[in-house]
């Protein structure tokens, strides 16, 4: 394989960009991989994927060393750790290896620019709503999150604790639990958090293979239909729910345009129309322009709420 | 045919004692450990020739930085492994150890004294494995795969959401340093350090002719004044030490101390044990095997990762060379004795007259 | 399968000719030939690594000889494995029992060839009322629903020789079935032999005690050096004229027992039980002073061995060397006060089969051999040949496997081995299992000279000559207690078969 | 002992079976003071309609895995291979579905297993053959067959909605309140166990256990008996696969991931000795009832979600020394009897 090594050629610089998702086999992270693919390809560069089985760091420490080690153009990853991977990210920025971080950050001096899928309040707010919408803002509700340890998940969560307390003083968090982004896991887990709580009215699972076990669940169960069920997902995983009710809506944004933007932050670090800092401005294809905010964050937009309305409009 | 064949009496030879039946470069070369060094030299030969990027001085500091805590729980683990015992809690005692680390110094303890805390923490672990299997008397390898559930869990409700990441600089950059401009990690010195003193340990000492009794035969070893539980007590303990050690070395290379750290890490480390000749059944294998196994693995995976082959047929060539280091020497054996068998004879020819 | 009487019968039951079969560089036989006739009971007789039980493997089918004849019933045949030579009608007892300790002794007895009733089911019942019907036959008192795991060498032999009856073959063949069993079981086998032979099977007997060979065989076969020497009518012969063949030499008196001076007590036992196995123990073992310690087999003699060693656990009672107490449960401390212990059963206890000769010899004197903590194969390798060529262990190389050594010389390792922690006090358990006539005396003589250095040694030993012949003091178990305590010059077998058979007898 | 009969013993015979039951009988204990504790902290463990179905339903198809398992590690062996076979199976079944639609489920069923099967086979073969350790064996084909999964699957992944409804209701389906997939279970479960305890294949792989050089110099068919074992744990790891897609409906590349430390676990912790020759296929599925019975009723009883792993591992440990005490107290009462006789 060389596609990973073209080395310097070309004017504008290297324009092979890796994407490094938290781990492969994830079709999330499969999604904006194709999306990055799309991108790369229309301006030319060389698009690569590699990854870890499992969403470990130290997994990913070991790519991000092997891409430095070839020297690519740009490294546009989903971290599985704030901090464990900076260093390794470090030295390839310092060997001349751009990174982009995207879906999840690290600590903002280990990359040059993060690519937010949305604000994080904005996708707090989001699952707060549907959630209080679709239980008469009253009751039990619970959290099934991915791992511990997931960035963004975490930061999530806490907004969603600070929203409902000031705003749905009728709702009560009553526990959260981790399915470790694992299909049976999370399947057992919310068989669990049913059966712990007797009176819970709804879950919210700000993960895309939480969402999809938990309704697996519900569907199978004397729940159905009883508890309601929301947070985010992929349409095409989540269509037969929404369809026989056990859903009735979900949020997400589009991850194929998350990789997209992604690619392009990535060539335009290489080619130098940028450098992260805030106000700097790149072209991004069929997204348009974008502009760094603060902290070298570029905001893809808001999050999209899918219900039986429109969810057969999407394939992804 | 009562005819008797009277032979001269002779008077009792005086026996010769070779000290070996082979000579020494056929003990030496022909060995299962030999094969694995040999394998891991035609590796790195054929990758630093074919793969672009390997050849680099960086490559090695990326390989030792990668491998070391693999590299040092597989020393008391080929101890434990040819006593025919097996600790499978030994990544969840890496993941115990950092987050003992990291939460101590959240709270303001100084790093060295929330480490040596840790390394505290992991003898404690590997203390209740080799309580459990020596004097309870219960098999390694349900104990261990309940503490490997138990010291992980710990770990996990410890720190629980949240990561560590506030070590001191000096020693995180020593964690990554190198030895002068050789592009060798420093973290080789404790490793080559402990090297020699397991290595003398079990090849070297009575105490090490005692674990291969053991692992040979538990109730001789024990009829020969051999404390087979002391033993396997002090080895238990010997890997939630190193483990521990590997542990902190793990925390400060990522810079971050977090309850999954190493998760799974246990069956590579085994892997590689096996690989390098160790048998599970006890009593053989030797550590330069070990290290040479270590090494293959690392090695493999590094070169195959730079040729920019996935991590799933990383994960078939691994498991392939496992099966193939083991069939092969039982292949050769048989094709030896196939050689010597008398030609040509049916298989069988029972007459079942009567 | 009777023979009737008089039949002309020109083909042996079994013949094997000029067998060879070597491993690798050992050439473990070289010309193995016997002749074994349906009716009769051979006895095949040689030294330790002759190549007796080589040739016996090969007409089990576990290994396949290199060149050479093997006929039965006049039929040229070649096995390959061990079902073959059973589907032939070959039933053999092997020289070390190998049972399967997790299984009833029942299951072990019928395993493979269990009796099925309707969809495969066994029938347990059946196999249980034959396994009932065996052991009376031959007064075995095992229960045959325990597992085999923890019965005695003994009682796994009577097992093995169950089993071999139970399958009611042409040939049976027996590697040293008797070395582990005393007088009674001796007994009861021969009786049975005598009745099989009588039905016309051919049977053919390994031993290395003579008056055995003598009293049941028919014919006697002698192998030296993995080579055939003489095959002769037992009426025809006599012992010293096997020995002479079997060895190559005259062999010195069998129990050369010197004259020792008695000194004080070494080791002294007090008390001792174990719930269940042995009560009230007490016994003194003197300076220069051979204890023998005799019973019928499961009398909890190897118990109380392994006890005052601290191999097993004990419930009450003191255990002193040199006035000093024996701590409970722990060989290493034993061994430093200066005791050792060979254990009956070599291959499970004595020996690490998988490892060297020299690694197995050096065993026990690790400590002792290192030096600044460090042990090398050089020390090792030298400490072992000293041992190698005094009790003159048969092989080529100290790097030899202990397990592929014949059973003799396992036996000479196991010594070798524990003679070599130079012990205050030595227990050995059944000293001479196994061991030829030459290399017996041997030991014997080594025995002697070692108690006359003034060394105590308590001789477990179920050879009443062999008792009778070394001991100073005998004393005589009988389940789990020390019925009786006869000097030396009172010493007869008639009373100390009656100590251990008789429960009334209460000697002081 | 008296006399040359072996009427004495008959007491002691008693006792010597009621220690092979001992082993099974410490889990069991164990396994019913969890439920009573979950039942006690919350009724709905037991007594709601989803309570009792998951109660029988989770375990069902690692008491499958276990079995096959523990009559590996009863030939002493061990087969670490089974969550890939089991990933590799559950993947199959997806692809059969989507590939040829409209096939019946029942020739879905015959052809995973038979395929989990194959994959026994070759490790198998591997061992019987080659006669190396099956531990190292397994762990190759662990690696080797989750990579061929990885490398068939990517990052596809079968969705519920892939999956017919007939067959996804095989997962959560009832008949009288028990789970078909507990039926299954213990259908398999039923047969293994009569098989192991009642015919000479059975017993045979207990003798190969107990001591392989011995079952040589018996002759029994010892390659035989070893293809059958693997082929054995290859089948049911593959049925495990089909059910694993029914029961979850979500399959990718990882799927089963894991499971070979959860059957070994359970076969160990249900009195199956890792050296062989000991235990039986009823203590595997009850020990794997108890593994994963734990895992629910954790969060039942209130402990914390970060927490419950370190108090499964306690519970383990706890279980395995129950287990423990019970046998050598029962050890210890039937020597002593040997002095009443
Ligand atoms: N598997 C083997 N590998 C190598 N050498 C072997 C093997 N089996 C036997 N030998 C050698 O063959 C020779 C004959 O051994 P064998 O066991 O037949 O003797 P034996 O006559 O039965 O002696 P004993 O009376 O001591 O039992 C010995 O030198 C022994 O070391
Ligand atoms: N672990 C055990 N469980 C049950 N019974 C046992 C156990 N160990 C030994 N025994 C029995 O205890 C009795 C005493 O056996 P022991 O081996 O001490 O006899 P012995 O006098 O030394 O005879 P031998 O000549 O066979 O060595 C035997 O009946 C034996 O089967
Ligand atoms: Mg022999
Ligand atoms: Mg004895």
């Amino acid at each position: 394989g060389d596609s990973g090594s073209g080395g310097g050629e070309g004017d504008g610089g290297n324009l092979s960009i890796t994407f490094l998702p938290k781990n492969l086999g994830n079709p999330y992270f499969d999604t904006s991989n194709a999306g990055g693919e799309e991108a790369i390809e229309e301006f030319d560069g060389t698009f690569a994927e590699v990854g870890p089985a499992e969403a470990t760091p130290d997994g990913q420490v070991s790519y991000i060393n092997t891409l430095t080690q070839q020297g690519v153009g740009a490294i546009a990853i989903s971290a599985n750790d704030p901090k464990a991977i900076c260093d390794a990210l470090n030295e390839a920025r310092d060997a001349g290896v751009k990174v982009v971080t995207f879906d999840s950050d690290t600590n903002t001096d280990c990359r040059d620019v993060f690519v937010n899928q949305a604000d994080a309040e904005g996708i707090a707010k989001v699952q707060v709503d549907l959630i209080a919408e679709q239980i008469g803002d009253a009751g039990e509700i619970a959290i099934l999150s991915a791992s511990a340890n997931a960035t963004n998940q975490n930061a999530w969560i806490e907004l969603m604790k600070e929203q409902l307390a000031a705003d749905h003083p009728g709702i009560e968090l009553v526990e959260v639990v981790y399915g470790d982004d694992d299909d049976q896991t999370s399947f057992d887990k919310t068989a669990a958090l049913l059966q712990t709580h007797p009176n819970l009215k709804g879950i919210v699972s700000p993960t895309t293979v939480g969402i999809a076990a938990a309704a697996r669940y519900l569907q199978t169960s004397e729940y159905q239909g009883k508890v309601a069920l929301t947070g985010l997902g992929t349409p095409n995983q989540m269509r037969e729910y929404v369809e026989d009710g056990t859903v009735t809506a979900f949020a997400l944004w589009n991850p194929a345009d998350l990789g997209y933007l992604a690619a392009y932050a990535s060539k335009a670090l290489i080619e130098g129309d940028i450098t992260g800092a805030e106000g700097d401005t790149f072209d991004a294809g069929k997204l348009g322009e974008y502009t760094v905010g603060a902290d070298g964050v570029v905001l893809l937009g808001d999050p999209f709420v899918f219900d039986a309305e429109n969810i057969g409009e999407f394939d992804f | 045919m009562s005819s008797i064949t009277q032979t001269t009496p002779a008077p009792a030879s005086v026996r010769q004692y070779r000290d070996y039946d082979q000579p020494l470069w056929k003990r030496l070369l022909l060995t299962r450990e030999m094969a694995i060094i040999a394998l891991l030299i035609v590796v790195v030969i054929i990758a630093s020739m074919t793969i672009r990027g390997f050849g680099q001085p960086i490559t090695l500091t990326y390989l030792i930085l990668d491998v070391t805590p693999i590299l040092l729980i597989a020393l008391p683990m080929t101890l434990i492994m040819i006593t025919g015992e097996i600790d499978l809690s030994v990544a969840s005692v890496v993941g115990l150890s950092s987050v003992v680390t990291g939460v101590l110094t959240h709270g303001g303890m100084p790093f060295e004294i929330a480490a040596l805390i840790a390394l505290l923490v992991g003898g404690i672990g590997g203390a209740i494995n080799g309580f459990l299997v020596t004097v309870v008397g219960l098999p390694s390898l349900a104990v261990t795969i309940g503490t490997l559930a138990l010291f992980r869990g710990l770990a996990v409700g410890l720190l629980g959401t949240t990561a560590v990441t506030d070590f001191p600089e000096f020693w995180t950059d020593l964690a990554k340093a190198k030895l002068g401009t050789t592009g060798v990690p420093l973290v080789i010195i404790p490793f080559l350090v402990l090297l020699v003193i397991f290595a003398v340990l079990l090849h070297f000492t009575p105490f090490g002719r005692g674990i291969y009794a053991i692992g040979l035969s538990k109730e001789t070893a024990a009829f020969s004044g051999v404390d087979v539980g002391r033993t396997k007590f002090i080895l238990f303990v010997l890997a939630g030490l190193v483990s521990a050690l590997a542990g902190i070395y793990y925390t400060l290379r990522f810079g971050s101390a977090r309850g999954d750290n190493a998760t799974g890490m246990e069956l590579q480390v085994i892997a590689a044990v096996v690989l390098g000749g160790v048998s599970v059944f006890g009593g053989r294998g030797a550590l330069h095997g070990v290290i040479a196994g270590v090494l293959l693995i690392g090695v493999l995976a590094s070169a195959l990762r730079l040729a920019n082959v996935t991590s799933d047929v990383i994960n078939i060539i691994t498991g392939v060379l496992l099966v193939i280091s083991v069939v092969s020497s039982s292949f050769l054996a048989w094709l030896r004795t196939r050689r010597r068998a008398p030609g040509g004879k049916p298989r069988v020819e029972v007459s079942t007259a009567g | 399968m009777t023979i009737p009487p008089g039949a002309a019968d020109p083909a042996p039951a079994l013949e094997l000719r000029d067998i060879r079969k070597s491993f690798g560089s050992v050439v473990a036989l070289r010309s193995g030939t016997i002749e074994v006739d349906a009716g009769s009971i051979h006895a095949l007789v040689g030294e330790n690594g002759a190549g007796k039980s080589t040739l016996v493997k090969i007409v089990a089918g576990l290994y396949r000889r290199d060149a050479g004849v093997f006929r039965l019933e006049g039929a040229e045949v070649d096995f390959t494995s061990t079902a073959d030579s059973k589907a032939a009608g070959i039933a053999v007892i092997y020289q070390e029992p190998t049972l399967f300790p997790d299984l009833s002794v029942t299951e072990n007895v019928f395993m493979g060839r269990q009796p099925v009733g309707r969809f495969g089911r066994i029938d347990r019942k059946a196999m249980r009322a034959e396994v009932d019907g065996l052991f009376q036959r031959l007064g075995v008192r095992i229960d045959p629903d325990r597992p085999a795991d923890g019965l005695s060498i003994a009682d796994q032999q009577v097992i093995e020789i169950a089993k071999a009856i139970s399958l009611d073959a042409k040939v049976l063949i027996m590697d040293e079935p008797t070395a582990a069993l005393s007088g009674v079981e001796v007994d009861r086998l021969f009786q049975i032999a005598r009745s099989l032979r009588d039905e016309g099977r051919a049977i053919v007997f390994i031993s290395h005690r003579f008056d055995e060979v003598f009293d049941l065989c028919d014919t006697v076969t002698v192998m030296r050096d993995g080579a055939y020497i003489s095959t002769s009518r037992i009426a025809d012969t006599n012992v010293d004229e096997i020995v002479r063949q079997m060895v190559g030499r005259d062999v010195t008196e069998l129990f050369p027992k010197q004259e020792t001076t008695i000194g004080d007590p070494l080791l002294e036992v007090e008390g001792l039980t174990s719930a269940g196995i042995f009560h009230d123990i007490t016994l003194t073992v003197r300076s220069g002073e051979i204890v023998g310690l005799a019973g019928l087999v499961g009398a909890g003699r190897s118990e109380v061995a392994r006890a005052i060693f601290g191999v097993d656990h004990y419930q009450s009672g003191t255990v002193r060397l040199n006035g000093k107490p024996v701590p409970a449960k722990s060989p290493t401390a034993a061994m430093r006060l200066g005791l050792a212990l060979v254990p009956e059963d070599r291959r499970k206890q004595g020996l690490v089969l998988d490892s060297s000769v020299s690694r197995n010899t050096t065993l026990a004197i690790r400590e002792q051999l290192a030096k600044f903590g460090i042990i090398t194969s050089g020390f090792e390798n030298r400490a072992a040949r000293v041992w190698a060529s005094r009790l003159e262990v048969k092989t080529n190389a100290l790097s030899t496997v202990a397990g592929t050594l014949s059973g003799g010389n396992q036996q000479k390792v196991v010594l070798g081995k524990w003679l070599a922690t130079e012990p205050t006090v030595l227990i050995i358990d059944e000293p001479t299992r196994g061991i030829d006539v030459g290399t017996k005396a041997e030991v014997h003589r080594l025995l002697s000279e070692l108690a006359g250095q003034g060394m105590g040694i308590l001789m477990i030993s179920s050879e009443l000559p062999e008792v009778l012949g070394m001991a100073d003091r005998v004393l005589v178990m009988r389940e789990g207690r020390i019925t009786a305590e006869i000097d030396r010059a009172d010493a007869t077998s008639e009373n100390v078969m009656f100590a251990a058979t008789h429960a009334e007898e209460q000697h002081s | 002992m008296s006399t040359a009969t072996t009427t004495p013993t008959s007491n002691v015979t008693k006792r010597l079976g009621a220690i092979g039951k001992a082993r099974e009988f410490g889990i069991l204990l164990a396994l019913v003071i969890v439920i009573i504790a979950a039942t006690a902290a919350n009724p709905n463990f037991l007594f709601s309609a989803d309570g009792w179905r998951d109660l029988l339903l989770t375990p069902s198809i690692l008491v499958l895995v276990a079995v096959g398992q523990a009559i590996v590690l009863i030939t002493r062996n061990v087969d670490l291979s089974v969550g890939s076979v089991l990933g590799l199976t559950a993947y199959l079944t997806g692809r059969l579905f989507i590939d040829f639609p409209g096939i019946p489920i029942i020739a879905v069923f015959v052809i995973a297993v038979a395929f989990g099967g194959v994959l026994g086979l070759i490790n198998g073969a591997l061992v019987a053959f080659a006669k190396v350790p099956a531990m190292v064996i397994t762990l190759g084909t662990l690696y080797a067959y989750r990579g061929i999964n990885v490398l068939w699957t990517g990052s596809d992944r079968i969705n519920a909605s892939d999956l017919p409804k007939s067959f996804l209701a095989l997962g959560t389906e009832q008949f009288l309140t028990i789970p078909i997939l507990t039926i299954i279970a213990l259908v398999v479960l039923i047969i293994a166990g009569w098989y192991m305890k009642n015919t000479r294949g059975g017993r045979e792989f207990y003798a190969i256990g107990s001591d392989p050089a011995a079952a040589e110099l018996y002759g029994l068919r010892v390659t035989r008996r070893l293809l059958t074992a693997f082929l054995l744990s290859g089948a049911l790891a593959g049925l495990g696969g089909v059910l694993y897609a029914a029961r979850y409906g979500t399959i990718n590349s990882q799927a089963g991931s894991g499971w070979e430390l959860d059957a070994v676990g359970a076969a160990v912790i249900g009195g199956v000795a890792i050296v062989g020759g000991v235990g039986s296929v009823w203590g595997a599925a009850i020990g794997a009832v108890l593994l994963l019975t734990i895992n629910r009723a954790l969060p039942i009883l209130g402990i914390p979600d970060f927490w419950q792993r370190a108090v499964v591992g306690v519970l383990i440990i706890g279980a395995i020394v129950l287990d423990r005490v019970l046998a050598v107290r029962q050890k210890r009462k039937l020597i002593e009897a040997r002095d009443d006789s």
